[in-house]
C-alpha cells in the first residue's frame, strides 16, 4: 500500500517560504506568477494491513506527527501497490 | 589584497568576514551589495555564511540568482578567487561554480560547535600555509551541510586532488564517527578544478581573532594573504 | 467593500473579551457612549492583564530602578544601562510561555522575534539571546515533544536573524507540565545617546508602518496568554502567529540603518496587541493624539476589518514616527530592504486615537482613557496553606547513606543538572565574533566590539526554592545570578526579571507574588543593582494547578578589561582547589532531595546577603588580579556536584582528589545546595594571599585538594566517600540530555 | 492556471529526513510502515498566460529554481482556474 500525504499550510497562515519564492520568480523574469504555496509531501510504503485498517491509521500518523495541524491541513490518497 | 564580501538579504557572517580582512589582516575591503550588476576587480570574493533569503526553499538556491552573482559568475570562471564559507558554499554549489550540493543535516538539526578538520590538499591558495594532513579546529555552524555529489563526480573530486578538508577527529582519523552531519566521504570543503573557488562548511573567520583561545582559522587567512 | 453589520454587543459578547460588566460600565462612563465592536475589542487587550499590569503593578512599583548607570528604566521597551566609552546596554527579558505550549516552534520562536524588536527599536543592535526554559518531566512524551519544538524554534529563528542565543537555563518539573515556560532574553548596545523611545511626538509628523503585510495572526493573542488555559484551548489554536525571521534581519538592518538619521522622532514594535498597542502607547508617551487610515495599512489577506487589523498580531512589523516631510527618504531605505512600507496616518494634538476604514470612522477613543483607565486592582493575598507543612520538615527522618558514589552518578545524569550542550549546539552562539565564553560555564562572556570591554550574562530561578518560600527563593534567584556573573569576572551592573506565577486571583498566588516581588526588591537593593525591565506573565495555571512561582533573573555584568574573564573549569593538573564559602546542612528543596523521590519540602538554603555579598567581591578581586584559575559556583546537586562539573566541563577532562573536613552530615556536605559558595582553583604559589584575603573578607575559605588523575576522588575526615573514573562521570553528564532527546527521533 | 508541482528526491540520493520520520513512526507503534519519502509540494498560481506557454514556463521555473536537479525530480501538472 502506498499513502501519498500532502500537507499544506491552513489559510490565512503566513507563508514566508512561499512568499520569497514567490519574489524570486518575479524578479527572475516570471510576472506572471501571483501567488506561491509551499508544503510537503510525503509518501510511505505500507506493508501488512487492509486498505480499511490504512485508511484509519494514515489519518492517525497525519494527526500526530506528520501534520501540525494546528497550522496544517494534509490530505491523502492511498493506492494498492500490488 | 582587495576584498569583497557580498550581502545578501539575509546573510549575516558578512560582518565577520569583513571584520576579520579588514581589521585583523589590515586588507583593503569592501561591502557588495548582491543588487549591483558590475564588479570592481577584486583579489578576494568572499560569499559569507548566514541565511541568504531565509534559506528558503533551499539554502543558496533563491540567492544564486541575486543580481551580483552573473558578475562574481564570470569573475570565478576567468580565475578569480571566491571563498564561499558555510551558506557561501551553499551557493556556490547551487550557483554550479561546485559541485554537489549541500543537504539537511543527518541529524535534521543545526549544529554549532567546534570541529576538526583534516587538511587533505595544500595545493590552494586557501591551505597554502598549512602541512598537508594538518588538523584544524574551527567550529561549524549550520542545518544543511551534508555534502552529497555522486560517486562518479566523487572519484573525478579525488582523482583531481579537489576534496580540501574532510571532518576528522583530533589525531586526525577520518570516518563515520568523525562526520557532523552526514557529508559524503566527511567533506568539509571542495574547490573548482582550477583551485581559485573554494567552498567550505567550517567558519574560519569565527577563530582568527588572536583575542581567542582558539585561532586556527588563520591558518586558511594566512594562506590567502601569502599567496596573493 | 461593504463592510457586514456589526454584531450586538451581548453579554456574552462582552465576557468573550475578558472584560467584566464592572469594566464595561467603567468603558460607558469613560466614553460617554457605548463602544462600537473594534473598540470593545481595544479595551479588551489594552485591559488584558498581559498589557495592563493590572494585578502587578502595585507591587513593581516597589522595585529599585535607579542607579548612577541607568539611562532608562522600566516602562519602554527595555531598559538602558550605561557602560562607560559613550555606549550602553539595552535589555529585556520576555515571556512568550502560552503560545509555546499550543505550538511550541513557533510559539518559542516568535517569542525571540519580539524580545529582539523590543531591543532595536530602541536603537541597539542585539548582541546575544538568553533562553530560560521550564517544562514537565522529560519522562513524558508530550514534554518531549514541547521542549525539542521550543528549541528547534528558538533555534530557527535566532540563528536567521543571526543574533547569537549564548545561554540560558532549563528546568524539568511535573509542575510546568501543563504550563510551560519560555523566556527570553536580549541584549543589544547602543550608543548612550542615540536612545529611541516609543513616542510620537511632533503634532502633524507621519506615523510610518514597515516590515511584514497585515494578516489575520494572533487575534486575541494577548487576551489569550492572560486567561488559564482549560479544555477550550484546542478551539483557540488558530491564534497561532508565525514568525518569519528572514523578514526580522532585513527588519532589523532596515531600522538601525534609518536610526543613523536625526529625524526619526519614535519607534515602537508591534508586539502584544499589534498595531493597538504600539499607537495607543506611542501617543500616551507624547501626551498627544493618533489619526490613522487603517486603508492604508499593508494587508496580507482580503476582507480584514478594522477589528482585524487594530488587534492582528502579525509579526515582523514596527511603527516609526519622523519628521514631516521625511517620510519618502525613510520609506525609500525600508524598500531597499525589500521591507513593505506606507504611511498609515500622523500625529495629532487633541489625545484621540481616530481611525478610519473604508473612509468611514471606525475608531474614537480617548488615549488617556484606554490607557490609564482600567479598574486599579488590588488583589488579596494570603499566606498559602501548604507552608506551615512542607517548611516544618527537617532532614532528620533522612538516612544518611554510606558513601555518594551512587547519588553522584545519579545527580549528574539528572536532566537539571546534566550537560545542556544538545540544547546550546543547536543555537548558533558565535556568530560576529563577540562570544569570548561560550556556553558551558557559569555565565557567558560577551565582547562589547569595538572595546576592550565585556559583558557576562546569566539568568537563573530554582522555582523550587521559590514554592518553598518565595521571598527567600526570589532572593537566591538573584544572588545566584549575580554569583554566576561574579564567578566569570563580571561586576553586576543591572537585573532584569521575568515573573511567572499562576493564577493572581487566587490570593494564595498573589501573595507568592508579592513575596517574591520582596525578596527581589530587597536583594536588589542590598546588592545596589537596579532593575531596568522586566515583564510578568500571570496565570500559568491549568485546572488550579499552577506551577511553581518562577521569578526568573538575569544579571548583566561588566568586565572593563575582557581578558580578565574567568571560566569554571579546571585548567591543569597540580592546580590547588579551593572553597569559598561555608556549607551548612541544607537539604530543603534540594535537588538531592528529588532523587531520593522525596516530595518538594523542608526550608530552603538561608542566604545571608552580607555573607553572600562579601563572598563575591572576594571572587571578583582574585579574578580580576588574575590570582585564581577557575571559578564555579555550587548550585544544583551542590558542592560534589560543582567539583565534578570544573573536572569535565572544560575543553579537558582532568581528575581530582578532594578532602573535605567537616561535622555537616554527609549529604548535606555533597550534595546540600547552601548559598554563597564558589569552587576555585589556582596555583600552589597564590594559596597564601587567598588564605589572606579571606581573612580579611570575612569569608570562610579552605582548600580542598588538587587536580590531576584518571580518578574523582573525595573523602570526608579522612574517610572515602567517592572514587570513580572521571571520564566514566563525565560521560553520565554529557549524554544524559542527548539519551532522552533521542528518545523522541 | 494553477500550477501544482512535486518535488523529490532523485532515486539514490539518501533521504535522512525521510528516514528520521520512518523511525519515528515506527516508535509511535505503526510498524507496518516500511519507508517513507519525503518532497516538497508547491502550487503555483499564474496569471495572463495561456497553457502552452505555462507549460513552457513552469518547466523552465523547476529546472532554474525550483529543484535542485543534481538532487531532485520534478513533476507538474497545470489546472485552469477558470
Ligand atoms: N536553554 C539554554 N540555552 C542555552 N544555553 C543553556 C541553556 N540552558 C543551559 N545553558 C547553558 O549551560 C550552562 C549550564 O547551565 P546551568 O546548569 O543553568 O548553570 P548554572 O547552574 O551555573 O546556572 C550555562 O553555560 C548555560 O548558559
Ligand atoms: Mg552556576
Amino acid at each position: 500500500m502506498l499513502a501519498k500525504i500532502h500537507v499544506t499550510l491552513k489559510k490565512g497562515v503566513l507563508d514566508p517560504q512561499g512568499k520569497a519564492v514567490h519574489h524570486a520568480l518575479n524578479d527572475l523574469g516570471y510576472p506572471e506568477v501571483e501567488g506561491v504555496q509551499i508544503g510537503k509531501y510525503m509518501e510511505i510504503r505500507l506493508a501488512g494491513v487492509t486498505s480499511d485498517e490504512a485508511e484509519k491509521r494514515v489519518q492517525e500518523m497525519c494527526e500526530k506527527l506528520l501534520a501540525n495541524t494546528v497550522i496544517e491541513s494534509y490530505r491523502y490518497t492511498l493506492e494498492s501497490t500490488e | 589584497m582587495k576584498c569583497g564580501v557580498v550581502v545578501f538579504p539575509g546573510s549575516n557572517c558578512d560582518h565577520d568576514s569583513y571584520h576579520v580582512l579588514k581589521h585583523l589582516y589590515g586588507q583593503e575591503t569592501h561591502w557588495i551589495w548582491h543588487k549591483d550588476q558590475v564588479l570592481e576587480p577584486f583579489d578576494l570574493i568572499v560569499l559569507p555564511g548566514g541565511f541568504s533569503y531565509g534559506d528558503y526553499l533551499r539554502p543558496g538556491a533563491i540567492a544564486r540568482f541575486s543580481p551580483i552573482m552573473k558578475a562574481i559568475i564570470k569573475y570565478a570562471n576567468a580565475g578569480g578567487r571566491v571563498l564561499g564559507i558555510c551558506n557561501g558554499f551553499q551557493i556556490l554549489v547551487e550557483s554550479g561554480l561546485l559541485p554537489g550540493a549541500l543537504r539537511r543535516n543527518a541529524s535534521q538539526k543545526f549544529i554549532c560547535k567546534y570541529v576538526h578538520l583534516r587538511v587533505e590538499s595544500n595545493q590552494t591558495p586557501y591551505t597554502s600555509r598549512c602541512e598537508k594532513n594538518a588538523v584544524l579546529k574551527i567550529p561549524v555552524a549550520h542545518a544543511d551541510g551534508g555534502y552529497f555529489v555522486e560517486p562518479e563526480t566523487l572519484k573525478a573530486l579525488e582523482d583531481q586532488d579537489r576534496i580540501i578538508l574532510r571532518y576528522s577527529d583530533a589525531a586526525g582519523r577520518s570516518d563515520a564517527t568523525t562526520n557532523p552531519n552526514g557529508s559524503v566521504g566527511q567533506i568539509a570543503g571542495v574547490a573548482n578544478a582550477e583551485k581559485n573557488v573554494l567552498g567550505m562548511m567550517p567558519h574560519p573567520e569565527r577563530c582568527a581573532d588572536p583575542l581567542w583561545p582558539d585561532r586556527d582559522g588563520r591558518y586558511i587567512f594566512d594562506s590567502l594573504i601569502h599567496s596573493s | 467593500m461593504n463592510s457586514t453589520p456589526e454584531p450586538p454587543l451581548t453579554e456574552a459578547l462582552i465576557a468573550e473579551h475578558g472584560l467584566t460588566p464592572a469594566e464595561y460600565q467603567r468603558i460607558q462612563e469613560l466614553l460617554g457612549r457605548d463602544p462600537n465592536l473594534t473598540e470593545l475589542g481595544i479595551f479588551s487587550v489594552m485591559w488584558s492583564e498581559h498589557c495592563s499590569y493590572k494585578s502587578s503593578r502595585p507591587h513593581l512599583k516597589t522595585l529599585p530602578t535607579e542607579g548612577p548607570r541607568v539611562i532608562q528604566g522600566p516602562g519602554e521597551n527595555a531598559g538602558v544601562v550605561d557602560i562607560g566609552d559613550g555606549l550602553a546596554v539595552v535589555f529585556k527579558i520576555e515571556s512568550h510561555n502560552h503560545p509555546s505550549f499550543i505550538e511550541p516552534h513557533q510559539g518559542a520562536a516568535t517569542g525571540v522575534g519580539g524580545i529582539m524588536r523590543d531591543i532595536f527599536t530602541m536603537g541597539a543592535r542585539p548582541l546575544a539571546l538568553l533562553d530560560s526554559l521550564r517544562f514537565g518531566e522529560l519522562s513524558e512524551p508530550h514534554t518531549r515533544y514541547l521542549f525539542n519544538g521550543v528549541v528547534a524554534g528558538i533555534s530557527a529563528y535566532g540563528n536567521c536573524v543571526g543574533v547569537p542565543t549564548v545561554g540560558g537555563d532549563i528546568y524539568f518539573d511535573a509542575c510546568y507540565s501543563g504550563n510551560i515556560l519560555v523566556n527570553v532574553f536580549c541584549l543589544g548596545v547602543a550608543r548612550a545617546d542615540k536612545i529611541f523611545l516609543g513616542k510620537a511626538g511632533g503634532v502633524g509628523n507621519p506615523i510610518l508602518y514597515v516590515g511584514a503585510k497585515t494578516g489575520r495572526d494572533g487575534i486575541h493573542g494577548a487576551s489569550m496568554a492572560s486567561a488559564e488555559f482549560d479544555d477550550a484551548t484546542e478551539e483557540k489554536r488558530p491564534t497561532v502567529q508565525v514568525g518569519d525571521p528572514f523578514t526580522e534581519k532585513l527588519l532589523l538592518e532596515a531600522c538601525l540603518e534609518i536610526m543613523k538619521k536625526d529625524w526619526v522622532v519614535g519607534v515602537q514594535d508591534m508586539g502584544a496587541a499589534g498595531l493597538t498597542s504600539a499607537s495607543f502607547e506611542m501617543a500616551d508617551r507624547a501626551g498627544l493624539g493618533i489619526a490613522i487610515d487603517l486603508d492604508r495599512v499593508p494587508l496580507r489577506e482580503d476582507g480584514m476589518t478594522a477589528y482585524d487589523i487594530m488587534l492582528s498580531e502579525s509579526q515582523e512589523r514596527m511603527v516609526f514616527v519622523v519628521e514631516q516631510g521625511r517620510e519618502e527618504e525613510a520609506m525609500a531605505i525600508f524598500r531597499r530592504w525589500d521591507l513593505d512600507t506606507a504611511v498609515i496616518g500622523q500625529v495629532t494634538d487633541d489625545g484621540f486615537l481616530r481611525a478610519s476604514k473604508d473612509g468611514r470612522p471606525a475608531i474614537n477613543l480617548p488615549i488617556a482613557a484606554v490607557v490609564e483607565g482600567a479598574l486599579k486592582c488590588e488583589r488579596p493575598t494570603r499566606r498559602p496553606a501548604y507552608l506551615d507543612e512542607v517548611q516544618a520538615w527537617t532532614a532528620e527522618s533522612l538516612a544518611i547513606p554510606d558513601r555518594g558514589d551512587a547519588m553522584l552518578k545519579e545527580l549528574l545524569g539528572s536532566p537539571n543538572i546534566a550537560s545542556k550542550h544538545s540544547v546550546y549546539e543547536q543555537y548558533d552562539h558565535m556568530v560576529r565574533l563577540n562570544t569570548l565564553v561560550l556556553p558551558g560555564s557559569d555565565a557567558t562572556v560577551i565582547r562589547v566590539p569595538g572595546t576592550q570591554k565585556a559583558l557576562a550574562i546569566s539568568v537563573d530561578c530554582n522555582s523550587r526554592f521559590c514554592y518553598l518560600d518565595p521571598y527567600a527563593g526570589a532572593q537566591a534567584a538573584v544572588a545566584e545570578s549575580c554569583r554566576n556573573v561574579v564567578c566569570s569576572g563580571g561586576e553586576p551592573i543591572g537585573v532584569t526579571n521575568c515573573l511567572n506565577f499562576g493564577n493572581p486571583e487566587n490570593p494564595e498566588i498573589m501573595w507568592q507574588f508579592e513575596q517574591a516581588v520582596r525578596g527581589l526588591g530587597d536583594l536588589c537593593q542590598i546588592f545596589d543593582i537596579p532593575v531596568v525591565s522586566g515583564n510578568v506573565s500571570l496565570y500559568n495555571e491549568t485546572k488550579g494547578e499552577a506551577i511553581y512561582p518562577t521569578p526568573t533573573i538575569a544579571v548583566v555584568g561588566l568586565l572593563e578589561d575582557l581578558t580578565r574573564y574567568c571560566t569554571q573549569w579546571f585548567k591543569a593538573a597540580g592546580h590547588e582547589i579551593g572553597l569559598i564559602g561555608a556549607t551548612r546542612e541544607d537539604l530543603g528543596g534540594s535537588e538531592y532531595l528529588k532523587q531520593l523521590g522525596e516530595p518538594l519540602r523542608g526550608k530552603p538554603p538561608a542566604l545571608n546577603p552580607e555573607v553572600e555579598k562579601r563572598v563575591q567581591r572576594m571572587c571578583l578581586e582574585l579574578i580580576r588580579e588574575g590570582r585564581i584559575e577557575s571559578a564555579h559556583d555550587c548550585s544544583e546537586g551542590g558542592l560534589a556536584v560543582a567539583l565534578a562539573e570544573s573536572c569535565f566541563s572544560g575543553p579537558e577532562v582532568f581528575g581530582a582528589v578532594i578532602g573535605l573536613a567537616s561535622d555537616v552530615r554527609q549529604d548535606a556536605l555533597l550534595f546540600g545546595e547552601s548559598h554563597s559558595r564558589i569552587v576555585i582553583s589556582f596555583t600552589s604559589g597564590q594559596r597564601e594571599e587567598i588564605q589572606a584575603r579571606a581573612q580579611q573578607s570575612a569569608v570562610e575559605f579552605a582548600v580542598l585538594g588538587k587536580v590531576g588523575g584518571s580518578r574523582f576522588q573525595v573523602a570526608i575526615n579522612h574517610q572515602g566517600c567517592i572514587d570513580q573514573d572521571i571520564r566514566m562521570l563525565a560521560d553520565i553528564w554529557k549524554q544524559a540530555l542527548t539519551r532522552y532527546g533521542k528518545r523522541l527521533d
